[in-house]
């Protein structure tokens, strides 16, 4: 077994690829040192520079057309550790910018720390919200499985205490069976990591990728890794620990839980098929994801269309639009591909930021009205129209309905899965596309009609203009150009190497 | 049959039946026991497939403090179980489930057997490269030179674990020590035993991080020994646990990480990427970061085990 | 001699298990504390006796890890169990 | 068989167990040791791995027993974070217990802090 | 000379052995816990010395003698602390429960 590790050589500019994951993890440590309310600022200070980190890593792979390739510590792959951004990661990386800067925004006025003393919610979150971002950002830019593990380990530890900051006893068991989830799913893709480096010795996904081979350590360490992601990505039937955890949570944990966890782990998914797995034959594993993404869809809308209280109807929106991420796994080889892998792309972007959207108006409607209970929002959108428009802006893009980032995500994978012949997933998309009309007619219907009711608080206007934005974000999305799908392209392997 | 078969055997076999024990056990408490007992016995196994630096770590980690952490929560919790315990899965429902584990273990073991027995592997490389680090153990290599950037992320878990242990706490306590307050009468026995203990342990401790360069040991496990001392010393309540906002208790819980960081950074600046050493500073570089990764795993341990605050803040 | 030396690590790690067969199943939690004493001393024996008689490095290390943890559980056992139970520090809660 | 050989199974014994515990076992704490006792099963396999790949004088690969390390503390910070929520949930609920039905009781209203 | 080393060696081992075999057998025969325990601690930790002492004839150099002998004193420590508390365990509660 021959390892060619001249394949993997630093381009120029790689070394800005260490300080998506550096500099929020030079943050996490000093927020929890210094402590009190310069934790916030530390955060806030951070978060631009993230931000501008990442679009000049989106701006440098588009320049080059190539990845963008580091190698961490002096050495090189398989001994040594590289990161590697393809237009995928940067694009994935520039959404985590934006939604983590907008849910910090957000946050500013429930976490926020008076003076000279230290609380504990804010601490918690202002550091977790930071060491979210770091793990995202070693999740995008990993090109070591192992160095991957650390990353959804690290992500776990961020995600799960948001989830019982109010320490209420059903949010404790809540993040507890959160935890449970997360530790399964981790123990699961660490498995499967140990399966292929005793079969390969390397981990490095460039090294790994030509060295794969049909054989039963590969498909026995495939099933391995995918079910535990899964698990972390709360795909039907493992989402049950998702809805209880996402809707307990605080409003601007939710709109980072829900928006950009999740898709942490997917984004792995995506990783270990298209690019470590990309020589398997592709059609039955794919073909299992689909389904269970369709089981998603419908199981999850169903629900959602059952709920009583808005948060928890969101997060049931959640599991169903996590299925329309997993559509674009079996049209993966052949003409469409590129069609099926932007869409795929496409709605995990725009559902990160409509998702982020939608939970932070609903934390604005449960504050201002003292519940979030669907069956009194009667009128509601006429005491707060901004936050419903954030709402129903967000809901357009789950939904699918044009303009938004959701309609352009459904209509690529429509049209692959009608130009490869597999009819079943248009039929699946077009009825999670009425259920999902179905559920947000519940909510906005009796909303904008009747008496408006009395707000014990109005909403803030700068909360209120974060969330619209975000779903401004999700609709602006459906104008993305040409040059944006073959961006994505950037780093895929070739479509001829798939299709043999 | 060799003797040394047989032994493995056997030891195989226990190790299998004391696992299926803290799976089947009916209390909580002899699970956890019997957990204790397990990782005793995989230390064993852990020499036997020549890691000594990975049965280290597992004694001292796996077995030691892991033990601690949970035969104290199942003390705690007696009786607070039962209340779900009806509860459990239908048969038909276990049989299932009993299927798929059998099926996943039986995969597994197949997939195992199949691996080529000599099978691929770093360890030429990992030797080539040991000199231009300056050690004499490769498994510190890897953990402080080749894969660094795994082990500062790691301990970047470590503190995130800490916050989330600590968000735990009510909000009144924030910023005090874990522990309730006890009656401040030491069990003489125990007293005694840390007394005669600590001094030992940290001899011991320091001698493992020491001789972990060259030799089986490091940083992890040397921490970890000292990590248990710490924990004695405070079951014994010959010291307090300290305020959750002292400042030097979170220096020292950032110290292994932070360091390790600004090492990292500096490496780019020095030796042309990040993480990377210059090669005539290898040496004294990773024993400097070394140092302090030490301190905060013996930090970062007991505090995991200490729980969030449940003492008010004094000022 | 170095299956002698294997072989009474082997008699160690019989006498062992059954050992925990007994204690393990209590009736008592004292009973099961035992379990953790009884394999610290068998366990840290037949290890240095594997050691010896394979040649891995740096065992000893790892017994002396073990000797200086081997009364932990106890320790924590104790400590964790006692003031629910000792009257006297009953409401120190 | 090697000594190899035998870790693997024990390894995956190890991992069928510790996946029936976490499944079928009801209590929180009992999850917890389940998932100890796989990731110990998984650590087994990385064992046999290092084991297998022997080589330049070593006699097990370093790479795979350095991950093991590092698995081995992250297992041990993820069962801290496990047990101290199980504590905590004893403490506020009066049992610890994952069961839907127990919260379900519990008037909900969604006002939680936002 | 080394024949002598071995036969030491085995002479030592052999009657450590036994001094745990001895130990298991008093746990299984004893009535209560607190003689148990005494059977346990006070057995195990002979057989252990016994062991160390047919050992240490063999160790590489002075500091693993050192430690062979540290380690003996510290399962001893451990043993007798161990003992003692987990006996007053028993005591408090009375009977074993």
């Amino acid at each position: 077994m021959r390892v060619d590790s001249s394949a993997i050589a630093a381009t120029a500019g790689g070394g800005l690829l260490a300080l998506p994951i550096l500099l929020p993890v030079v943050g996490v440590l000093l927020s929890f040192l210094i402590g009190g309310r310069r934790a916030e600022w530390i955060a806030l200070v951070l978060m631009p520079v993230e931000l501008a980190v990442a679009v000049a890593i989106a701006c440098l792979v588009w320049r080059s057309g190539e990845p963008l390739v580091y190698t961490l510590a002096g050495y090189t792959p398989p001994l040594g550790i590289a990161l590697r951004a393809d237009g995928f990661s940067a694009v994935m990386l520039v959404t985590a910018g934006l939604i983590a800067p907008a849910a910090a925004l957000f946050a500013r006025a429930s976490f926020a720390s008076p003076r000279g003393t230290e609380k504990r919610a804010p601490l918690v979150f202002w550091t977790l919200l930071q060491g979210i971002q770091a793990a995202l950002s070693v999740i995008f830019l990993g090109a070591d499985l192992f160095n991957l593990y650390v990353g959804l380990e690290l992500l776990t530890f961020a995600a799960v205490p948001l989830v019982c900051l109010d320490g209420r006893p059903e949010t404790l068991a809540a993040a507890l069976r959160y935890l449970l989830f997360a530790l399964f799913g981790s123990v699961f893709y660490l498995l499967g990591v140990a399966l292929l480096y005793g079969a390969y010795g390397t981990l490095d996904i460039a090294l790994l990728a030509p060295l794969i081979r049909p054989q039963p350590a590969v498909w026995l360490a495939a099933a391995l890794m995918t079910a535990g992601l899964l698990a972390k990505t709360a795909l039907f039937p493992l989402h049950l620990w998702l809805p209880s955890a996402h809707a307990n949570a605080p409003a601007a944990a939710s709109a980072v839980l829900s928006g950009l966890v999740v898709k942490g782990s997917f984004f792995l998914v995506v990783r270990l098929w298209f690019d470590v797995l990309a020589s398997l034959p592709g059609v039955v594993p794919g073909t299992i994801l689909a389904a269970l993404g369709s089981a998603a869809i419908l199981f999850g809308s169903v629900l959602a269309l059952r709920q009583e209280r808005l948060k928890m109807l969101i997060a049931y929106s959640t599991v169903a639009q996590i299925g329309y991420l997993f559509l674009m796994f079996p049209l993966s080889r052949g003409p469409w591909a590129a069609d099926a892998f932007s869409g795929g792309v496409m709605q995990a972007s725009s559902h990160a930021f409509a998702k982020a959207a939608m939970f932070l108006s609903a934390g604005l409607i449960a504050e201002s009205l003292g519940h979030d209970r669907i069956a009194e929002l009667g009128g509601a959108a006429r005491a707060m129209p901004a936050t419903f428009l954030a709402l129903g802006l967000g809901g357009l893009s789950l939904m699918g309905l044009p303009p938004s980032g959701g309609f352009v995500a459904k209509w690529l994978l429509m049209k692959a899965s009608i130009a490869c012949g597999q009819w079943v997933w248009a039929v699946v998309m077009a009825a999670g596309g009425l259920l999902a009309g179905g559920y947000l007619y519940r909510v906005l219907a009796p909303a904008v009609s009747g008496e408006s009711p009395l707000l014990q608080k109005r909403p803030a206007r700068s909360r209120e203009s974060v969330a619209l934005a975000l779903a401004l974000v999700a609709v602006l999305l459906a104008f993305a150009p040409p040059g944006f799908f073959a961006f994505l392209q950037i780093g895929r392997p070739a479509a001829g190497l798939a299709l043999q | 049959m060799s003797v040394l078969q047989a032994l493995d055997i056997g030891l195989a076999l226990l190790v299998f039946a004391v696992a299926a024990w803290t799976i089947f056990a009916r209390g909580a408490f002899a699970a956890t026991v019997g957990y204790v007992v397990y990782g005793l016995l995989l230390s064993l196994v852990w020499i036997r497939l020549f890691a000594v630096d990975v049965a280290l770590t597992e004694a001292a980690i796996g077995s030691g403090v892991t033990g601690i952490l949970l035969i104290g929560a199942a003390a705690r919790l007696r009786g607070g179980e039962t209340a779900g315990d009806e509860r459990s899965l239908s048969g038909a429902a276990r049989l299932f489930t009993a299927g798929l584990c059998i099926l996943v273990a039986l995969a597994l073991a197949g997939v195992v057997l199949l691996l080529p027995d000599q099978g691929p592997s770093l360890a030429r490389q990992s030797m080539q490269n040991l000199a231009e680090t300056g050690l004499g153990n490769p498994v510190t290599a890897v953990l402080i030179a080749y894969r660094s950037f795994d082990t500062m992320l790691e301990k970047v878990v470590l503190v995130l674990a800490v916050v989330g242990v600590w968000s735990l706490a009510a909000d009144r306590y924030w910023g005090g020590a874990p522990g309730e307050a006890r009656a401040a009468r030491p069990e003489p026995t125990l007293a005694f035993l840390a007394q005669v203990l600590a001094p030992l342990g940290i001899l011991v401790g320091v001698h493992i991080f020491w001789v972990g360069a060259d030799e089986p040991g490091g940083a992890f496990q040397g921490g970890a020994i000292l990590a248990a001392m710490w924990m004695i010393v405070m079951m014994a309540r010959l010291t307090e646990a300290p305020q959750t906002n002292a400042f030097w208790l979170r220096l020292a819980l950032v110290a292994g990480p932070l360091v390790f960081l600004a090492a990292g950074v500096a490496g780019s600046i020095f030796a042309g990427g990040f993480f990377a050493y210059p090669p005539w500073l290898a040496k004294p570089a990773i024993l400097f970061i070394e140092t302090f990764m030490v301190l905060s795993i013996a930090v970062t341990l007991p505090m995991l085990v200490a729980g969030p605050p449940r003492r008010e803040p004094r000022q | 001699m170095a299956d002698f030396l294997l072989a009474t690590a082997g008699v160690i790690l019989f006498t062992v298990a059954v050992g925990l067969v007994r204690i393990l199943s209590g009736p008592g939690d004292a009973d099961r504390m035992m379990a953790a004493q009884l394999i610290g001393t068998g366990g840290i024996g037949s290890l240095l006796l594997i050691a010896a008689a394979t040649g891995a490095r740096g065992v000893e290390d790892v017994a002396l890890g073990l000797a200086l943890l081997a009364a932990f559980a106890s320790a924590a056992f104790v400590n964790s169990a006692a003031p629910a139970e000792d009257p006297d520090a009953a409401d120190g809660r | 068989m090697t000594s190899a050989t035998l870790g693997g199974l024990v390894g995956a014994a190890l991992v069928g167990l510790g996946l029936y515990g976490l499944i079928a076992k009801p209590q929180p704490l009992r999850k917890i040791l389940a998932f100890n006792l796989m990731g110990s099963g998984v650590f087994l396999v990385f064992g046999i791995v290092a084991r297998k790949g022997a080589a330049a004088g070593l006699q097990a690969d370093p790479v795979p027993q350095a991950m093991v390390i590092t698995g081995i503390v992250v297992a041990f910070a993820a069962s801290a974070l496990a047990v101290n929520l199980v504590l905590r949930l004893f403490e506020a609920a009066g049992q610890a217990t994952l069961s839907r039905d127990a919260w379900a009781k519990l008037p909900d209203d969604g006002a939680g802090p936002v | 000379m080394n024949l002598l080393v071995d036969l030491f060696s085995i002479a030592a081992i052999g009657a450590g052995v036994f001094f745990f075999l001895a130990g298991t057998v008093g746990l299984l025969r004893f009535p209560d816990p607190l003689s148990r325990l005494h059977a346990l601690t006070k057995a195990d930790n002979l057989g252990l010395g016994l062991i160390v002492l047919g050992l240490l004839p063999r160790s590489e150099s002075l500091l693993a003698a050192l430690k062979l002998v540290a380690i003996w004193a510290l399962v001893q420590l451990a043993g007798a602390t161990a003992a003692q508390l987990v006996g007053r365990a028993v005591r408090r509660k009375g009977s074993a429960a």
